[in-house]
């Protein structure tokens, strides 16, 4: 990335003689492909969240032009300036998919997993560089193809990021560039995904035992496994879908289909549309976990370097993560209780999800103790780490309700379950992607991020974030439904809208609350405060690499003696104890 | 908080409730919060007491040791524990009741409910309590769901387009099931929610009680709005509840309609204001409503059934005469 | 052991091996077809043809990809794998079975 | 070009066993493993909740089993000469290494073509289903198989979906068997009274589709892997001569992928052809 | 206002293109007149009433008494006609035709399609128009020419389909549908040239009675044709005619009830052989 070029040369690496589409384009480098990922799933979070801004305009204002930008929108979007049926589904729909495989995927895995992780093992690089380049790409590819979407008649997909057929069969050409969409992000999450787990696996520098690894990597490593594993079958199923659209067969169309009053009778039919739910949401359930250990990770680095504290039980974090990540395997049918769905499978899967609810538990007692009998310095993002915890804890046991059957009948499908999630990712795991960034800044470009513009950032986006989706619950609580293009067409939905626009201006705020970050970002990119290989004075191996670090990583590849989090330890000169340093006896 | 929750305008959590198992339902979403309180309040007390009791500060130092926490072992476990109480104690018998114990065949009313887009269909078996067959080849403007009109079976059939009539006190099962896309019968305000899939036949069954006749709700959910907060889409379901007057005269009689657009709401709206009208009291122009919960296309939101509640014989009245092939007044 | 180090000798065994798996496949083959034309019940049939496909499965994995040669780890990966593998086998047919819906 | 140089590139590592290029293929397999995983639970799901008579009760009712045979050993014979050109190359013999990987490729090329075959035949066998029962020969049916004739009109294709229309009549000659009757003299169909037809091609039943659907996407894999192949075939030398090992290794991960394509024919055989 | 003036101009740079690129067209026209009614074969059925439209106060307001399904409609006092059915020339024509600059109108009004049935030249610009205050979505169920399905939820709205967007394919008929209001249909008959009508109905007879169920194809060039009526339910039927130039020819349609579809007795038997084939088949008791 630009802010880096000027330092990228390291020791007899030939990194400066390569030409620059080879150094900052098709890099093999770990480092750049990880500022690529960054800065395109910026990008894509800043899409996503404007389209959500749109579509709160509509909530808010049923049947009222959009200011501005309306009368730009195509006609498959918006109508004289108000938005369409259409349009506000297909905002919806792509929303959905930009934030999750577009945005916090790309940053949490794709931009802080390959720019951290070698570093945190002490690795030169990535096991398959080139591999590496290949998923930023075709990630990117898979990022083009759903953009280009809105632009193709009919528009773009809009049968829920969740796609369920027969709608999204039936649906226009845009749901066909979705699923190649689709197909494209998850095969870049694959070669990535290897890639991780192999580095990991087999690069860790000498002394550095599974146990002495930061709790960053393990996050990361079971989520490479949950990438490698669950998102597969979702390839499939996007296949069996693009057969069943291009190919006419009915994988997904039951027998005797009336569609517009006519018969279906050019289908075979004899398929399942709960096939597709069981295989999207087989995937899309541990992808939640993908979402939300990379933050745990990131959080928990940044807890343990400001607490000046070792983790408060570093193992039983490390298992907790592994048991969350196996069991996101087996609890996805708890999205799909309202299928008709008997006694049996339901009770398993109610207990399950019970039961995965014990390790989140376990992870966010372990870094609140952590914070017990600590020296806590509340620099920017240790603010943002800070804020997470709470933001999950809401996000987590708003989700009770909805594990289980019987209150979910009443909660299914409504905005109880948009404020659930959200809290879970917006508040939580994007959160926690900003701590990362203003924590990481100084490694990656050799300057630290204005504080002051941070903490300007942070206060701002905390009041409104909370404002956006707490009402969300009550409006769930009084049946208010999701996906509802005008909310008060309908009785109950007219009689919980009180609350729309108080979310409504939430989000229209918390986009202005992120212009300092945007200032800050670019402002301290070129002239932030020039900082030292370790501003936190903290103990991991990445800082023992120089900021930037050069082509290569190491200026000699460093050797672990201890634990990841050896602050405050008694009788030491200075508060913390780099892991390559060796103990004086 | 007490402001969100008014601003609901249910004055309560949920919204109102009028069926006999939705009670348990309502139970259990409660005790989940009060857990959630329990759990939450007494963690963000300590959160907050860490981040200041522990904040650097010149002089402060972080001790290397862990505290020996055997609280958060025990609130673990304590959490664990209850959630463990939910599922079996509270959860899973409700849900047996909802899926396990359809009402006997000979006391319930049946009623196929035949979803597309963008409407539901509801299909009585008529006096004779027999369903005609239906066939897929038959649909048409006037037969939305391809009833076989002469076989004797359906020859008392009633078939009607997003309005369902039910009769209080009277177990009522549904047969759901869809023609095109999946849609979801949600009636809130029975606690009742289930999928509707091409392809598939799924049985739901309710009871309404005995009090909760159309007529006799609409005057309990009545409501009174200051007219500054009333614009015309929250109150586009709503007409007037008595004659509201300004200094003795009539501004707007009762049962008059707010308008059902944006256009004809607003003006009528600032006719009011202008008249000098404080205050709306609004009941809604029908109280119950079934609705789509599971997106189901460009006007999934438009997915919408009015329901009309009765008493056994005003039912009894109405399947009589609704039975009846209904005849056109025209000159043709 | 890996195959990292290995000696002309060990691999002639090793070729001697491959062989014998080879006509065992074949045979494996022959009798899977051959069964399929006694008409058996549905149950015996798909017995037979799984068992004999995993037979030949073990085979092709076990020696030519040299899966018995190799560290537990590798094992431990693959036994999650197909943990989840029969998960998503399974589950979804138990849902046309445990349903309050007729299909 | 990066001097960077990557730990255990070539020598295993000691947890593992393996170097990173071997566990990393390991890896993928697994991932792909729960790829086809998700297609068998297809094949499971639909087959067991289809209604009476919408699945054959053998595949060979539709598909040709003697092909698929051949096929069998075709791919497990690829796979064998597979392994022995990594046994020649352990034997530091290029040249016979490079035989057997030609070899290799011949097979898979084989394969490829029954399937052809296979393939070619089922788009031109068509059934039609009737509105109402019309009598052919002595019995009234209400679906015919066959094939259609030469003067036959053409068919119109949906563009949507590629779904086949009647314009106005179609010409089908039905195949031998009971329901239908002797080859020969053709039945004329008014359009009227076609309520579908189609192909035996993937949207024929879900079936097909399954067949096509499986054996295409591992049809896709066969491909892959004579690419790799050829590649290596073809660049053996210059790898071979910067370093024995670096090409050995490759040469074994293709292998392991190779051995993975055709362990999943294994299941794929019995699954659609013999059940 | 300007707008408007834009659209028009617009339309009309646009035909003037398809005049000028499209394969040279000659516009042959006459002065010869076919003229007649369609009637209905034996003792018809009386016409059935569409859905009660409760559910959408606006659509409800719109209509006292329930509306005749226009499908089923024969004027049984007035001869047995049959309104709504498409009639136009299917061959004989020599010359080319353009596309007219003006665009057919299809307006959705009291939750109905106003027309239910309508000709266009293939390329001519249809004008979608919402009057409802109430959101209709607008579904096209062609077969050869594009398919579209979008919402217009504001009273007002008023969408082109131009070149491109329209139907440019010949198609007898493509069925237009409102699938918010699943009763709303309109069928439209896309032709090569400008010989088709539609017969009058009660709405549009102009008070005459005797008016409904007739047709009228003017300007037609001297030559044989076959023309062909065509019926949402009743099917279609074709017929000869011979004219000369300046001779204006009556002729009568015979329709009957289609053959296929309302036999379900016949259909319950098939439905029992090809079992499985029909899950929407449920029968009493079940």
């Amino acid at each position: 990335m630009s802010g880096h070029h000027d330092h990228s040369h390291g020791h007899g690496d030939h990194g400066h003689d390569l030409p620059f589409w080879r150094k900052y384009i098709f890099s093999v480098d770990h480092k750049v492909i990880g500022c690529q990922y960054t800065f395109t799933a910026l990008l894509f979070l800043f899409f996503g969240f404007t389209l959500m801004m749109i579509m709160r305009w509509q909530l808010a204002y049923p049947g009222q032009p959009i200011p501005f930008i309306g009368k730009y929108l195509s006609d498959d979007i918006a109508a004289d300036g108000v938005l369409v049926g259409d349009g506000y589904n297909a905002f919806g729909a792509m929303h959905g998919t930009i934030m999750v495989f577009l945005a916090i995927v790309p940053l949490g895995v794709g931009g802080f997993g390959n720019y951290i992780l070698p570093l945190q093992i002490g690795a030169p690089d990535m096991a398959f560089p080139k591999l590496n380049m290949a998923s930023y790409w075709v990630y990117f590819c898979g990022g083009v193809t759903m953009i280009a979407s809105f632009f193709i008649k009919g528009g773009a997909a809009a049968s829920g990021w969740t796609s369920y057929p027969p709608l999204s069969v039936f649906a226009s050409s845009g749901q066909t560039m979705w699923l190649w969409g689709m197909v494209l992000l998850i095969t870049s999450s694959l070669l990535g995904s290897v890639n991780f787990i192999v580095t990991t696996v087999q690069m860790r520098v000498k002394g550095l035992s599974f146990f002495r690894l930061p709790f960053f990597v393990w996050a990361q490593l079971v989520t490479s496994f949950l990438l490698l594993l669950a998102f597969p079958p979702l390839e499939a199923a996007g296949v069996l879908q693009l057969m069943d659209r291009l190919a006419g067969t009915s994988f997904f169309m039951p027998s005797g289909l009336v569609y517009a009053t006519e018969p279906q009778n050019q289908l075979a039919g004899g398929g399942s549309p709960l096939l597709w739910q069981h295989l999207f949401w087989f995937l899309a359930h541990p992808e939640v976990y993908v979402l939300i250990l990379p933050a745990m990770g990131i959080v928990s680095e940044i807890i343990a370097t400001n607490t000046r504290k070792p983790l408060w039980g570093y193992k039983s974090l490390v298992y907790s993560a592994i048991f969350l990540g196996f069991m996101s395997f087996i609890v996805w049918a708890h999205h799909m209780f309202m299928t008709g769905m008997g006694t049996t499978l339901s009770t398993f899967f109610q207990a399950t999800t019970m039961i995965i609810s014990v390790p989140s538990v376990i992870i966010l007692t372990c870094l609140i103790l952590s914070l017990y009998g600590a020296s806590i310095r509340f620099n920017v993002p240790m603010l943002f780490a800070l804020a997470f915890l709470p933001m999950f804890a809401i996000g987590g046991l708003t989700g009770l309700p909805l594990g289980l059957t019987a209150s979910d009948i009443h909660l299914h499908d409504t905005y109880y379950v948009i404020g659930h999630f959200h809290y879970v990712v917006a508040p939580g795991t994007i959160f926690a992607i900003f701590a990362g960034i203003y924590y990481w800044f100084p490694k990656v470009t050799g300057r630290k991020m204005s504080e002051f513009l941070g903490k300007l950032h942070f206060w701002p986006s905390f009041l409104f974030i909370n404002a956006v989706f707490m009402p969300m619950f009550f409006q769930g609580m009084a049946g208010l439904l999701r996906r509802q293009y005008d909310q008060t067409e309908q009785l109950h939905g007219a009689v919980a809208h009180g609350l729309t626009k108080m979310s409504s201006y939430g989000a229209w705020l918390l986009a202005i609350a992120q212009l300092p970050f945007i200032i800050n970002f670019f402002y301290s990119m070129f002239a932030g405060k020039k900082v030292g290989a370790n501003p936190w004075e903290s103990t991991t191996l990445e800082w023992a690499a120089p900021s930037p670090p050069p082509h290569g990583n190491f200026d000699k590849t460093p050797v672990v003696y201890c634990g990841p989090y050896e602050y405050s330890v008694p009788g030491k000169s200075k508060d913390y104890c780099p892991q390559h340093v060796a103990q004086e006896a | 908080m007490n402001l969100l929750l008014a601003s609901t305008q249910y004055g309560s959590w949920t919204p109102p409730l009028y069926s006999d198992h939705g009670g348990s339902i309502d139970k259990l979403v409660d005790v989940i919060h009060v857990f959630m309180f329990v759990i939450f309040i007494p963690w963000a007390i300590f959160f907050g007491y860490c981040l200041l009791n522990f904040r650097a500060r010149p002089g402060h130092k972080a001790s290397y040791l862990p505290i020996k926490a055997k609280v958060s072992k025990y609130a673990e476990v304590a959490v664990a524990v209850f959630e463990a109480f939910l599922l079996l104690g509270m959860s899973m018998p409700v849900w047996a009741e909802y899926k396990n114990n359809p009402p006997a065949s000979d006391q319930r009313l049946d009623i196929r409910v035949v979803s597309q887009q963008f409407q539901w269909n509801f299909h009585y078996a008529g006096p004779d309590g027999k369903f005609g067959p239906t066939n897929i080849k038959l649909v048409s403007a006037s037969n939305p769901i391809g009833l076989v009109e002469d076989d004797a079976a359906a020859a008392d059939d009633i078939v009607r387009v997003n309005e369902c009539h039910l009769p209080v006190d009277k177990p009522i099962y549904m047969r759901l099931t869809s023609m095109d896309v999946i849609h979801s019968f949600d009636f809130p305000t029975m606690r009742v929610k289930q999928d509707a899939i091409p392809g598939m036949e799924i049985p739901i069954w309710f009871r309404v009680d005995k009090s909760a006749t159309t007529d006799a709700i609409r005057p309990q959910m009545k409501m009174t709005v200051p007219m500054a907060k009333a614009e015309w889409y929250k109150i586009r379901h709503h007409v007037a509840a008595v004659d509201h007057k300004v200094k003795d005269e009539v501004v707007l009689a009762k049962g008059a309609d707010l308008g059902v657009d944006l256009k004809k709401g607003n003006e009528l709206l600032d006719q009011l204001r202008k008249k000098g009208l404080a205050e709306l009291t609004l009941e809604p122009r029908n109280p119950l409503e079934i609705v789509c919960a599971q997106l189901c296309g460009n006007s999934h939101f438009k997915m919408k059934a009015q329901v009309m509640t009765h008493t056994e014989d005003e039912f009894k009245k109405w399947v009589a005469e609704s039975s009846k092939k209904q005849k056109l007044e025209t000159d043709f | 052991m890996s195959h990292h180090e290995m000696s002309v000798a060990d691999v002639k065994k090793h070729v001697r091996v491959y062989i014998g798996v080879f006509a065992l496949l074949l045979v494996l083959t022959g009798v899977t077809v051959g069964v399929s034309y006694l008409h058996l019940s549905i149950g015996a049939a798909v017995g037979v043809a799984l068992l004999v496909a995993s037979i030949k499965g073990t085979m092709v994995a076990c020696y030519f990809m040299h899966l018995i040669s190799e560290k537990a780890m590798l094992f431990w990966i693959l036994a999650l794998c197909g943990f989840f593998f029969l998960v998503l086998l399974l589950v979804p047919v138990i849902t046309v079975h445990d349903s309050v819906g007729v299909h | 070009m990066s001097t960077t140089v990557i730990p255990h590139d070539l020598e295993p590592h000691p947890l593992t066993g393996m170097y990173n290029g071997k566990f990393g293929i390991w890896l993928f397999l697994a991932s792909e493993v729960m790829l086809f995983g998700a297609l068998f639970s297809t094949y499971v799901l639909l087959r067991v909740g289809a209604p009476p008579g919408q699945w054959p009760a053998h595949g060979s009712e539709i598909l040709n089993v003697p092909l698929a045979t051949l096929n069998t050993a075709v791919l497990i014979g690829s796979s064998v000469t597979m392994v022995m050109s990594w046994a020649a190359l352990k034997m530091k013999k290029l040249g016979a290494a490079r035989v057997w990987l030609t070899v290799t490729f011949l097979c898979a090329g084989a394969f490829l073509v029954v399937k052809y075959f296979e393939y070619t035949d089922k788009f031109s066998h068509y059934q039609v289903w009737l509105n109402e029962p019309i009598k052919v020969g002595e019995h009234e049916v209400t679906t015919i198989k066959g094939h259609l004739t030469a003067d036959c009109p053409k068919l119109e294709v949906s563009e949507k979906n590629g779904a086949y229309s009647v314009t106005e009549h179609v010409m089908i000659t039905p195949d031998a068997e009971p329901g239908g009757h002797a080859h020969g003299e053709a039945v004329k169909i008014e359009a009227s009274k076609v309520k579908r037809i189609s192909n035996f091609g993937p949207r024929h039943s879900p079936y097909l589709a399954t067949y096509f659907t499986m054996t295409g996407l591992h049809g896709l894999h066969i491909v892959g892997g004579m690419v790799v192949i050829l590649y290596f075939i073809l660049t053996g030398g210059s790898i071979w001569k910067r370093s024995q090992e670096k090409y050995t290794n490759r040469i074994e991960c293709t292998g392991l992928y190779w051995h993975f394509v055709d362990l999943v024919w294994i299941f794929l055989f019995p699954v659609l052809y013999l059940l | 206002m300007c707008k408007k003036t834009a659209i028009w101009i617009l339309a009309g740079f646009v035909s003037l293109t398809l005049a000028t690129t499209g394969a040279r067209a000659d516009n042959e026209k006459g002065t010869a007149v076919v003229k007649g009614k369609v009637v209905f074969e034996g003792e018809a059925a009386d016409p059935k009433p569409l859905p009660k439209m409760d559910a959408d106060a606006v659509c409800s307001k719109a209509h006292a008494k329930p509306q005749a399904d226009q499908g089923t409609i024969v004027y049984k006092k007035d001869g047995n006609t049959i309104p709504f059915v498409f009639v136009y020339v299917k061959s004989g024509l020599k010359g080319k035709y353009d596309a007219p600059a003006e665009p057919v109108t299809l307006d959705q009004s009291g939750c109905m399609y106003h027309p239910h049935v309508l000709g266009m030249v293939a390329g001519q610009t249809i004008q979608i128009k919402n009057s409802d205050p109430t959101n209709h979505n607008i579904h096209s169920l062609a077969k050869k020419n594009p398919q579209f399905n979008f919402a217009q939820p504001n009273a007002g709205m008023v969408k082109e389909l131009k070149t491109g967007d329209t139907f440019n394919k010949p198609e007898i008929m493509v069925k237009i549908k409102c699938d918010v209001h699943a009763w709303m249909s309109s069928f439209i008959g896309v032709c090569t040239h400008p010989f088709f009508d539609v017969t009058k109905n009660h709405e549009n007879d102009g008070g005459d009675k005797t008016k409904r169920g007739t047709f009228e194809l003017k300007n037609l060039p001297a030559g044989e044709y076959e023309l062909e009526a065509w019926h949402e339910n009743f099917g279609t039927v074709t017929q000869k005619v011979t004219i000369k130039d300046g001779e204006t020819k009556e002729i009568e349609f015979k329709m009957g009830p289609k053959k296929s579809g309302d036999a379900s007795q016949k259909m319950k038997e098939i439905i029992v052989k090809e079992n499985g084939e029909l899950a929407n088949q449920t029968n009493a008791g079940k």
